[in-house]
């Protein structure tokens, strides 16, 4: 950590957090909350946290702020002046918070510094994870070794958390029929001028760098920050962005509804499969050790590695899946036929 | 060397709490929408400089290609936003809107 | 070598600096859109320049490697930023910003 | 002074977690709510993260370590951030786009239903169906 750094973001965040809850519009906290992700992102490379970073980075920057806008697109972005009524809810609501802060203001005196390598939290448990991980896995980097191999399971739920999520968006927004969908006024179309060309070449020159870099991170992830995670939500994005600049029809044709749902579900699978193999092959779910078995040329250590880049592989997709889902039914409606 | 950087670092997160001042207080939407973009493309070199700091460039420099890739998503869709929604907004932020002139 | 960094670095801050006092400063939305756009992409590529360059200070595959990276940094951010800029000055052409005149008076400005 | 130099990043996430809590209680707009959820768990998140660093520690990765060869090399503790946090807030971080997402279409939902985001009038409007 570099205290010069961390000191002047923390205050910017904090600018910034208050501004998003008091300006009176929702685009503008929309855009406002941009620029908190962004300096998030900051804080935490500066504290060392780089694959925190890198998922903050792809999904603040790709993402989040995009949901936010579709959801104003869809709905309105005028927040009304608030009744007389309310004043009493809002003298409670400062109480409320307030009382939490002081009681966890009355909480960190005990807490260990700020930076301390004596603290609790980093004498038991972490330092066999430091130690241990590149002799048991051959991976330099600790976070993907203890996201894939120590706390498999964990990561493999938070895989099923996503995709229900993306079930969910599904289950509340889509509309099939055509009684069921409730018609907002149609937006402008937008001017098919000659303006709009320069947009739409550029974003399609930048879209396969997109999906190349998204699979380097994927595959790289051993090595340096990156991982399924962070490469399903920047291959996502780069379909969130031909959607934006042309129509979601030509996200339809490419990866349409069904794929999309499949994909999600594929990815869930290959996660739990490689964990089924494991237990076919004798050793615990998720013990990628004993695929050296039926992986050619390769000792358990190395298999250890290798089964983490399987499930590496099966987060990306279903990541990818579930976040081009919300993306589409949000933008649109539930209608996936025109939106933002 | 590494006091230098320190110093640019520091001044550059400074400077972005003058484009920050443009983000939160600027008059439309339009406007905070360029303070953010702003801030964006400054994350991006603040990136690479604190991996220079750490004298670990080659791993934060993924970082910061993915946000040169990622940070214009925002623009370009809260600009997309304006594009559709030009007259649907009548009670603008300081803006005149063109059908409000048309009548 | 190091003097070449810390100029390059040095100018684009100094840069960075104009255009964010244009972006305090100016008048309206166009002006400040003008300050913004380009101030920002030339102070970035000088900065991404000079770190590239502090990079090669010792020549083996990684640090090329790494060097290159933060070029193809560069590359992107001169094709995504003045895009940006284009769709941000286009959005508020279509939704109406009356571009600012001097010879207006006070109460017509506010509109 | 030295409390004061080691604990001011607690603070930033007390402050952050009681304007997500305001927002999430006070404000009427229900995306602003969703919004006030968002800083309430980036705030956990700080926390989360803050407990995780050390002084003068280097990024959880191990340097110059490509397969067998940097096994003989040894590996101290202290000089690397504490990982864990990291892992668990990765996770929090890519399932909190989940949550958004769902409550955003709960929003969208809303105003299908109530043509309004504002609580009071949907509660007005839940009353005069009764």
């Amino acid at each position: 950590m570099i205290w010069q750094i961390d000191l002047s973001v923390l205050s910017l965040i904090v600018l910034c957090g208050f501004a998003t809850i008091m300006v009176k519009d929702l685009l503008s906290a929309a855009i406002i909350f941009g620029a908190y992700s962004f300096l998030m992102c900051l804080l935490w490379t500066e504290m060392g946290a780089v694959d925190v970073a890198f998922t903050e980075a792809s999904v603040g920057a790709g993402v989040s702020t995009i949901l936010f806008i579709a959801a104003a697109y869809q709905t309105t972005r005028i927040v009304k002046p608030r009744k007389s009524g309310r004043i009493f809810a809002k003298i409670v609501a400062l109480a409320a918070s307030v009382a939490m802060g002081l009681v966890l203001l009355a909480a960190q005196t005990n807490f260990p510094g700020f930076a301390d390598p004596e603290s609790p939290a980093s004498l038991h448990l972490s330092p066999y994870y430091i130690t241990q991980t590149l002799a048991d896995t051959a991976v330099p980097n600790m976070v993907t070794s203890v996201l894939a191999d120590y706390r498999g399971f964990d990561t493999m739920f938070e895989t099923a958390v996503i995709f229900t999520a993306g079930l969910a968006v599904i289950a509340i927004l889509r509309r099939v029929k055509h009684i069921d969908r409730c018609e907002l006024p149609d937006p402008y179309t937008i001017s098919a001028g000659s303006q709009d060309n320069i947009i739409r070449f550029v974003s399609r020159q930048l879209v396969p760098f997109m999906q190349l870099f998204a699979l380097y991170v994927v595959a790289h992830g051993h090595h340096s920050p990156g991982g399924g995670f962070q490469g399903g939500v920047i291959l996502g994005a780069s379909f969130i962005l031909l959607a934006i600049t042309y129509d979601i029809q030509l996200v339809q044709q490419r990866m349409n509804e069904k794929w999309n749902i499949l994909l999600g579900n594929i990815g869930v699978l290959i996660y739990a499969s490689i964990g089924f193999i494991c237990l076919l092959l004798g050793a615990n779910f998720l013990d990628y050790s004993m695929l050296s078995k039926i992986l050619p040329a390769t000792d358990p250590v190395m298999a250890r590695s290798h089964g983490m880049l399987g499930i590496e592989i099966g987060v990306a997709i279903a990541v990818m899946a579930i976040v081009v889902t919300i993306y589409l039914n949000l933008a649109s409606n539930g209608k996936l036929d025109k939106g933002l | 060397m590494d006091a230098f950087f320190l110093g640019i670092a520091v001044t550059l997160c400074l400077m972005m709490l003058l484009a920050l001042y443009r983000a939160i207080s600027g008059p439309t939407a339009i406007d905070r929408i360029m303070g953010v973009n702003v801030i964006g493309t400054k994350t991006t070199i603040l990136l690479v400089l604190i991996g220079t700091l750490y004298h670990r460039v080659d791993m934060f420099v993924d970082i910061a290609l993915a946000y040169a890739l990622l940070n214009f998503i925002v623009t370009i869709g809260a600009s997309r936003y304006f594009q559709h929604h030009k007259n649907l907004q009548p009670r603008g932020y300081g803006f005149r809107f063109k059908a409000e002139e048309d009548k | 070598m190091n003097s070449v960094i810390i100029f390059l670095i040095v100018t684009g801050l100094i840069l960075f600096l104009a255009t964010t006092v244009g972006l305090l400063r100016f008048p309206d939305f166009y002006s400040r859109m003008h300050a913004a756009g380009k101030g920002d992409t030339l102070s970035s590529l000088l900065m991404l320049g000079g770190l590239a360059l502090y990079e090669f200070h010792e020549i083996n595959v990684a640090t090329l490697l790494v060097g290159a990276k933060i070029l193809l940094i560069a590359v992107f951010i001169f094709m995504a930023s003045p895009t940006a800029t284009h769709a941000i000055t286009d959005a508020g052409y279509e939704s109406g910003v009356k571009p600012w005149q001097k010879e207006k008076t006070a109460s017509e400005d506010e509109g | 002074m030295e409390y004061l130099v080691s604990h001011y990043n607690y603070w930033v996430y007390i402050l952050l977690m009681m304007v997500g809590l305001y927002a999430m209680l006070a404000k009427n707009n229900l995306i602003k709510k969703v919004i006030g959820m968002s800083i309430f768990q980036t705030a956990i998140i700080v926390f989360y993260v803050s407990t995780g660093a050390k002084r003068e520690a280097s990024i959880p990765i191990i340097a110059h370590g490509h397969g067998h060869d940097a096994a003989h090399t040894v590996i101290e503790a202290a000089h690397y951030a504490n990982p864990l946090p990291h892992v668990l807030m990765l996770t929090a971080i890519v399932v909190s786009v989940g949550t958004l997402g769902v409550a955003l279409a709960i929003c969208l939902g809303i105003y299908r239903r109530y043509k309004t985001l504002e609580e009071d009038e949907i509660q007005e409007q839940l009353h005069d169906s009764l």
